[in-house]
């Protein structure tokens, strides 16, 4: 039951939607967002890919295996805390700091974020797992 | 009142006119391919026309930024008329009747894939009358 | 406000409490979600209704804000509320394929092997 | 450098599960990792035991972020306690684990789960913040819902969904207590609740109670206490034994230690409160042992028991003295090591007969003396017959009622262990006695008893040593009665 | 002082090495192990008979757990040290007895090691000082024979003894513990030479009759006083020495111990005479009523030992120095003859194959030396003068006699203690003369014949004592005595003659024997006593009926509980927070409707309240669960709608994602699940749930309400909002503290989350019915 | 000025979502029940934005953005699940 619309439109917004979800990850820290948030974004995107095509296609699209994705987004998240263990400082303590970079400009850079990529490759794991194999089960 | 504002309240006006347009007709014409225009059509435009009146009130005219607001524009463009498409080709799918507000089976047939659950034609006539909604 | 959220929440709980009380496990699910969100909705009113600003500072005076804590705790509860509530469809799935049926109950001794 | 041993029960598991989730097709490193975690955690203890004796109560900021704000890690004697049996049960299980759980599951992440449930079981020791005791809760129970079904098997299938619904229900519930006590005193941090309630005032002070026994429930049906313990029996014979016993052993524990925190911590001495629990748990000692009196199968059996023992263990909460605290502590203690050996010896005895059901089994003794031996002492300690650690157990509870002039909770006592012995012979004189010459599977039951040996071994150091074991509770039992310790140590005052 | 531990440890040791060394020795051999450990501890209790039978009592102290009162503590004087010497000698001549009599399949190692567990902790219970340390070597008697009863434990009959065994006895065991804690709490120790010196305040106390009880509940169980004697005929499937040694002289005494034990305690108020002697009459007189209509010569023996304890325990009961005495004496003298009689009893089990009295008879002529040691035996059971049973029960009738002198309707005790006697007197005969006397028997199971010199030699000691006892009593004179001081706490100086003139005591004895011998002689008369007794309800027929409907009443008690039906498992927890809560909150008036100022909203807050609510109510409501769905997604937006109008954008976000999320979820698993069935629900149903639902609606409203009132005043959000841009870097304070203040919350939500992930690959991968694509990983 | 009309909007708004939950009840079919959600979703997208009005804050652009790209994912899944064919294929 292929529907060519869904198709065009899909390819489309698909590029769109996953830069809408980096960007929300990145600016988490400040406005509304997060890695969270972001992360579903980017799994809400990849399920309208699944029901435009089928689960082959996006094996190919996307030759990712989810539980790996799900362990690199908890080493992400624990690998952050257990640094600051190694300098010193309690398990997941966070430090951020203002660098000036030519033609940028000052910009913030938090460990915070490495955190947040954490959250969001496990959510984008978990959840893709969980949809994929309930549409596999079938 | 000074311009900005009447474009703003103008833009509103129109938004939220297009709106209860579009929920009046939701709820008013007769059939579903009918009611299928109300929604998509009057609520794309009206929510457009609300998020420029929004994008007005807050960026000044003409907007000096808001660049998210006017995305969220282009999507729903993109967006609302697909998913209006595929409603009215599953609507059509499942056999809604074109002239009639028949009760419609919201499953019948799905069981095209299925082979191993393909239930004998006498159990799928029982369950239909079962499933009747309301 | 604070009474007409006190009466959603109470209709959330209430319609909950009627799912739950079904015998399709279907059905149980949807009421626990609707229980999770009630759950969610009572936790962002103990942080106070309509107290200010959304929580994003804006590095001005004299501004306040709603209270930031009860909205990062309710994320963390709607997170974990998907991810339970997920599990629990699966195993609802899985549980009528392995029984043919979707109730709830446990009709037969399931220990005997 | 800063003091992290507070931190190591949650961190090893949780890093060890990351590592066997990388190493997801080999096996053998994922074994290895589980026993090595489990030891290193127990090391971990050990340490942290003697750091708490000797500097009072620690207290880890996560996050770097001081008391009240950030998240707390309080480890105190009690906690200590508590990860000590969690990190001895999960050795014990692991150990077991090894030659009982099939490649289909080990392929399919047991090892890496198991690890995540022991990281929520002591995160919820240690946790000082009741937000964060949800979550680590959640962490806990979601390990513990995949963990149940872990195999997919039909009945496995259908004997958790009841579990699963059964503790969704009773989170949203926690999650509506956190509200309410945060909608009350505004703060999270358990030491800060109980600064808030000691000054509420007295129009306050009810509500407090209310949102206490919303906690309560809650508790109080994740510990399986009469009437809330209908989805345990269904529960715990589903998984592999190995599981099944972790359940038995710490988790339903967790709910104990839950109760006793926060009836001694945020909500000490309400007489109302007090009431209730000992009605409740004299309810769950009786109710629940004639359960068990009433089954056959050797593990609904045993489910039905923990309802009866976690009766105890909340009852010497109720008596809110030194040695009620003192007798609910060893009970734990005594439980959590009897309660796991005996499912492991369920799990052999299935393995040897091929059944569930009591009465298919028989002469056991015939062919597995050693075996018999260790199942009937830790039936007998159950039963509470001396000198096993069970006697002991009962002897502090029934000291502690009769301090107190409690003496209808002293034949409460008296009266469960009676039920509790009867099912207990019920099981022996139809599992391992009987045939004089029976016939069973082929099974190395001398690899599979290690870990019973391990549990037994220490619940007879626990009845030996049984007064410096009792001076050791007796201490962490005067640290909960005295909350303004732990509240000084995590507020810094 | 090493001694004392080394004659009560032995034991234990032993029986723990015995499966080491049965791989060493041999499995025929082991009970030559079992002979070295009890001859070892007879060693050690010989070496402590100074003590015993001297003044000075020992008094050993080793610490365990003060807290409790409880020391590992010994204390050797003339009553403990009696029951250890007999325990240890009589117990090494049980495992020579065992050595022989044991046979294949039956598998020796296990039995011996039992045996002398059950020695040791016989031994601990009679040396140890403390009550508390008795109760656990009391419950160590109990486990012991619970094992040794059940040895033969493919026979039905084995099984069924033990566990009436074990039950019966550890209630009684309980309520002793029972009694000790209260016992210990009371006067701060448990020691029995320090409670002695408190025995005033005891007395005095207003809990006396109650710890008495249940102190006296243990006893009276253990010794298988009425009404639970119905335990110890049923031990009798115990092999034949096990029976001797715990059933007849040893274990079984173990109430009569208590008794004496705690005697100077206890003894000074009338309770204990009402409860004590009372209790032991009855228990005589049943006994011996019930041993003259048993068949089974086992069964007439424990009935027997039944009657006989009941006399020792009503001697105790009187309170004074000649019960006391009586008492000791009796002890050993049963001791020895009863022991004996089962011995022989397990001779003539083992040679002829049967115990049926029925069925045996003549067997003189085949088993001559068996004979003798039953005449001698059934005389000195009888009472007959010579045998040493005439001269403990001629003093226990002049005990008796003496209570006239103390209240006349006490001139029940030797009135009946006459009538028991003669009951006692005939089974005796019949137990002789049946068996030994009359046509020798035809179509026995085995041809009889005299057994190996080894079975012969333990019932021949013990039948020599017997006679020598008998005839010359003044042997035992320092044992009875120092017992005797031991119990009354009085110095004791009596002699034990055989003639003590024409005594009261004299003429009971005559009457006994003349009445005896008059029915035992007539028939006519007996079968009046083997015809059904008039009353049906017997304490037997009571535990046949409990034990197995206790558990069909369990079975239903959690029927109803556990009806494996969710719904009302969610109503206990319900009901039980709302009646909990609800309780509280009406009890503090807190309880009431809302406000009017708290009502106060927009319009359009109101408007889209109940949109909201008219979605909820939308997800009960639908038929379809397609429809069901889709409300729950019009929920969903309501409450991000909500969440925007309470200043909330990252959850207004996230609400939607999940919503949306949730819906594509929920239509996935629809689409595998079966239609929804139309469940016709009752009217009554229908309202049941309505009720419930409303019920818990409202009360989370007042709740909330109340709560609200209530609310803080400040809270720790303000740091947050205060400290987020400073010190942590963001200004979206939501996700500073998701990601910073509150780091470990997050790091538990995503491993939820991946656990959910996993959980839900690992599920729909294993098991049952995937049927296609398995070979596919993502 | 602009507030007070935008208050009166949110009225409006409001009473048409209400309005939208009546053709969720009345169905009569699914994928009319499935238009109600969709126009649901974007009632509630105009009533944020107009919400941002008489609140004065942009914080919940975000949210417009979002419901108008995801909202009609669900929208597709349905209809998928309509069409009778898997969802995911």
């Amino acid at each position: 039951m292929i529907s060519l619309i869904l198709h065009r439109v899909t390819r489309v917004i698909i590029h769109i939607l996953l830069i809408f979800s980096i960007f929300l990850l990145l600016k988490g820290h400040n406005e509304p967002g997060g890695g969270f948030i972001a992360g579903l974004m980017a799994s809400v995107s990849i399920v309208l890919v699944y029901l435009t095509y089928d689960i082959e296609t996006v094996k190919r699209f996307m030759p990712i295996s989810y539980p790996a994705m799900i362990a690199l987004g908890l080493f992400f998240a624990t690998g952050m805390g257990l640094g600051g263990v190694v300098l010193g400082y309690p398990f997941l303590t966070q430090t951020f700091d203002y660098f000036q970079i030519p033609l940028v400009g000052e910009i913030e850079l938090a460990t915070a974020l490495i955190f947040d990529i954490g959250v969001f490759l496990t959510v984008v794991g978990a959840t893709l797992l969980i949809i994929s194999s309930i549409g596999e089960g079938s | 009142m000074n311009l900005q504002e009447i474009i703003v309240a103008f833009f509103l006006l129109v938004g939220i006119f297009f709106i209860i347009t579009g929920t009046v007709g939701l709820l008013r014409l007769p059939d579903f391919y009918n009611r299928i225009h109300a929604p998509t059509k009057a609520t794309t435009l009206g929510v457009s026309s609300t998020i420029l009146g929004a994008v007005i009130h807050f960026y000044g005219f003409p907007p000096a930024d808001g660049f998210k607001e006017l995305l969220a524009i282009l999507f729903i463009f993109l967006t609302a008329p697909v998913g209006a498409h595929m409603l009215a080709k599953a609507a059509y799918h499942s056999k809604i009747d074109l002239w009639k507000d028949t009760i419609v089976d919201e499953r019948a047939g799905k069981r095209v894939i299925g082979e191993e659950k393909m239930p004998s034609e006498e159990k799928l006539e029982k369950e239909e009358e079962e499933r009747t909604p309301e | 406000m604070i009474g007409l959220l006190a009466i959603i929440i109470g209709f959330l709980v209430g319609t909950g409490t009627y799912l739950i009380l079904k015998k399709t496990a279907f059905k149980v699910a949807l009421g626990l979600v609707l229980y999770g969100q009630a759950a969610n909705l009572l936790i962002i009113t103990m942080g106070g209704v309509k107290l200010g600003e959304p929580p994003i500072i804006l590095r001005e005076a004299g501004i306040s804000y709603s209270d930031p804590l009860v909205q990062a705790l309710i994320l963390t509860a709607i997170v974990i509320g998907f991810g339970v509530t997920s599990y629990l469809l699966v195993l609802v799935y899985r549980a009528y394929q392995a029984h043919d049926s979707d109730s709830v109950d446990l009709f037969e001794e399931v220990d005997d092997k | 450098m800063i003091n992290n041993l507070a931190v190591y029960p949650i961190l090893i598991p949780l890093v060890a599960a990351i590592i066997q989730l990388f190493f997801a097709k080999n096996t053998f490193v994922q074994r290895v990792l589980s026993v090595v975690s489990s030891a290193l955690i127990l090391i971990a203890v050990v340490f942290l035991y003697i750091d708490v004796r000797t500097n009072g109560i620690q207290v880890y900021w996560m996050s770097d972020w001081v008391a009240p704000f950030g998240i707390t890690i309080v480890a105190d004697l009690l906690a200590c306690f508590m990860l000590f049996l969690s990190a001895l049960a999960s050795l014990a299980m692991s150990a077991y684990a090894m030659v009982d759980i099939d490649a289909n599951r080990e392929k399919y992440f047991h090892f890496p789960l198991f690890q995540l449930l022991l990281m929520g079981i002591n995160g919820a020791f240690l946790t000082g913040d009741i937000f964060n005791l949800f979550v680590m809760y959640e962490v806990m129970l979601m390990a513990s819902y995949v963990l149940l079904a872990h195999g997919s098997e039909a009945r496995q299938l259908r004997g958790s969904l009841h579990y699963v619904m059964i503790n969704l229900f009773a989170s949203t519930f926690f999650l509506f207590g956190i509200g309410l006590i945060y909608g009350i005193t505004g703060t999270l941090n358990m030491a800060d609740i109980a600064v808030a309630v000691q000054n509420a005032d007295p129009d306050t002070q009810g509500l407090l109670t209310a949102v206490s026994m919303m906690l309560f429930v809650v508790f109080g049906v994740k510990t399986a206490l009469v009437p809330l313990f209908f989805w345990m029996p269904d529960a715990y014979p589903q998984p592999p034994v190995a599981t099944a016993a972790m359940f038995a052993a710490i988790m339903t524990k967790v709910g104990v230690y839950s109760i006793t925190r926060t009836f001694t911590l945020m909500f000490p001495g309400d007489e109302f409160t007090l009431t209730v629990i000992k009605i409740v748990a004299v309810a769950s000692m009786l109710i629940g042992v004639l359960g068990a009196i009433a089954q056959t199968n050797f593990r609904r059996l045993l489910a039905f028991h923990s309802v009866s023992q976690v009766g105890f263990m909340v009852l010497g909460v109720g008596f809110f003295s030194p040695m009620g605290l003192a007798g609910s502590i060893y009970f734990v203690m005594h439980h959590s090591m009897i309660k796991s050996s005996l499912f492991l010896c369920s799990g052999i005895a299935e393995r040897l007969t091929g059944n569930r059901d009591i009465k298919k089994m028989g002469g056991i003794i015939e062919k597995h003396p050693f075996y018999s031996a260790l199942f009937l002492i830790a039936a007998f300690s159950l039963a509470g017959l001396p000198p096993f650690s069970g006697f002991f157990g009962k002897l502090i509870l029934l000291f502690a009622g009769a301090e107190l002039n409690e003496y209808i909770f002293l034949a409460a006592i008296l009266v469960g262990g009676f039920l509790t012995l009867f099912s207990m012979v019920k099981i022996w004189q139809m599992a391992y006695w009987g045939k004089r010459e029976p016939e069973f599977n082929k099974v190395k039951v001398g690899s599979f008893i290690w870990g019973i040996i391990i549990l037994v071994g220490m619940s007879m150091v626990l009845a030996i040593f049984v007064q410096p074991v009792y001076d050791m509770v007796l201490e962490a039992a005067e640290q909960l009665l005295d909350p303004s310790q732990y509240i000084n140590a995590v507020l810094r005052k | 002082m090493f001694s004392v531990l080394w004659v009560v440890f032995i034991p234990f040791i032993f029986a723990a090495l015995t499966p080491l060394i049965q791989k060493f020795i041999g499995e025929d051999r082991i009970g030559l192990w079992g002979v070295i450990a009890a001859l070892l501890s007879f060693g050690g209790v010989l070496s402590l008979a100074g003590y015993g039978l001297g003044d000075e009592p020992l008094y050993v102290i080793y610490e365990w757990a003060p807290t409790f009162g409880l020391t590992l503590g010994f204390y050797i004087d003339g009553l403990s040290w009696l029951f250890a010497f007999l325990i240890s000698g009589i117990g090494v001549l049980i495992n020579l007895y065992a050595y022989w009599y044991l046979h294949k399949p039956d598998p020796f190692g296990r039995f011996f090691a039992y045996l002398l567990f059950f020695m040791g902790s016989m031994l601990g219970l009679v040396l140890s000082s403390n009550l508390i340390i008795l109760i656990i070597f009391w419950e160590l008697t109990t486990i012991s024979s619970f094992l040794l009863i059940g040895y033969w434990s493919h026979t039905e009959r084995a099984r069924y003894g033990a566990v009436k065994s074990i039950l019966v006895t550890s209630v009684g065991g309980l309520a002793m513990i029972g009694g000790a804690v209260i016992l210990t709490v009371i006067t701060g120790t448990a020691e029995f030479p320090e409670l002695i010196k408190k025995a005033a305040f005891i007395q005095e106390h207003a809990l006396f009759f109650p710890i008495l009880l249940l102190l006296m509940l243990g006893a009276f169980s253990k010794s298988a006083q009425s009404p639970f004697h119905i335990w110890l005929p049923d031990a009798m499937e115990a092999p034949t020495p096990v029976s001797a040694f715990l059933h007849s002289s040893t274990m079984v005494k173990a109430g009569v111990f208590l008794i004496a034990r705690v005697h100077p305690i206890f003894s000074g108020r009338e309770e204990w005479i009402l409860l004590i002697a009372s209790i032991g009459l009855i228990t005589m007189v049943l006994g011996a009523y019930y041993a003259l209509r048993k068949v089974d010569l086992k069964a007439i023996l424990a009935y027997s030992t039944v009657s006989q304890l009941g006399l020792m325990i009503m001697a105790l009961g009187f309170a004074d120095v000649l019960g006391a005495k009586a008492t000791a004496f009796h002890i050993m003298n049963h001791a020895a003859f009863k022991g004996m009689l089962f011995l022989v009893v397990g001779i003539i089990d083992h040679e002829t194959g049967t115990r049926d009295i029925s069925r045996l008879s003549g067997l003189r002529f085949t088993m001559p030396k068996t004979a003798v040691l039953a005449f001698i035996g059934a005389f000195a059971s009888a009472g007959i003068p010579l045998f040493n049973g005439f001269l403990s029960k001629e003093l226990i009738f002049e005990a008796a006699y003496d209570q006239i002198g103390v209240a006349s309707w006490m001139a029940v005790f030797p009135v009946f203690a006459v009538v028991g006697s003669i009951l006692t007197f005939t089974y005796s005969m019949k137990i002789f003369f049946r068996v030994f006397y009359g046509e020798e028997a035809k179509e026995l199971p085995k041809h009889p014949h005299d057994p190996p010199f080894g079975m012969l030699f333990s019932p021949g000691l013990l039948a020599a004592v017997t006679v020598i006892v008998g005839i010359l009593p003044f042997i035992a004179e320092r044992f009875v005595n120092a017992a005797t001081a031991a119990i009354t706490q009085q110095p004791a100086d009596f002699y034990l003659t055989i003639w003590h003139g024409f005594t009261p005591a004299l003429w009971m004895s005559v009457v006994t024997v003349a009445i005896g011998i008059v029915l035992y002689s007539r028939k006519a008369l007996l079968e009046v006593l083997h015809s059904k007794p008039p009353f049906g309800l017997t304490v037997n027929a009571m535990y046949d009926w409990w034990y197995p409907n206790i558990m069909l009443g369990a079975e239903k008690l959690i029927g109803v509980f556990q009806s494996q039906k969710i719904r009302f498992y969610f109503m206990y927890i319900l009901g039980m927070v709302v009646v909990l809560c609800g309780w509280v909150l009406i009890r503090d008036g807190h309880f009431r409707f809302i406000p009017h100022d708290l009502m106060h909203a927009e319009t359009y807050e109101y408007l889209g309240a109940l949109a909201f609510i008219l979605a909820t109510i939308g997800v009960a409501l639908f038929r379809s669960r397609l429809a069901k769905v889709i409300s729950l997604g019009v929920v969903g937006y309501m409450l991000c709608a909500t969440f925007i109008v309470l200043r909330a954008p990252d959850l207004a976000l996230t609400q939607l994602l999940v919503d949306i999320v949730t819906v594509i979820l929920f239509v996935l698993v629809i689409y595998f699940l079966p239609q929804l069935k139309e469940v016709k629900e009752s009217l009554s149903v229908k309202i049941r749930d309505l009720a419930v639902a409303g019920l818990t609606g409202a009360f989370v409203t007042v709740f909330v309400l109340a709560v609200y009132a209530h609310r803080h005043t400040t809270s720790v959000a303000e740091y947050f909002l205060d400290n987020a841009y400073e010190l942590a870097g963001g200004t979206n304070v939501v996700n500073v503290i998701l990601v910073d203040f509150r780091t470990f919350d997050t790091l538990g939500e995503i491993i939820v989350l991946a656990i959910a992930g996993l959980g839900v690959y690992a599920l729909v991968r294993m098991g049952v019915a995937h049927k296609k694509k398995k070979d596919s990983s993502i | 000025m602009i507030e007070y009309l935008a208050l009166i909007i949110l009225i409006i708004i409001s009473l048409s979502i209400a309005l939208c939950m009546i053709r969720v009840y009345k169905g009569p079919s699914t994928p009319d029940r499935v238009m109600a959600l969709d126009t649901i979703a974007v009632n509630v997208l105009a009533f944020i934005v107009i919400l941002s009005i008489v609140l004065g804050t942009e914080m919940f652009f975000d949210a417009v953005l979002v419901i108008a790209v995801i909202a009609f994912v669900g929208t597709v899944a349905i209809s998928k699940y309509l069409m009778k064919g898997d969802i995911i294929e």
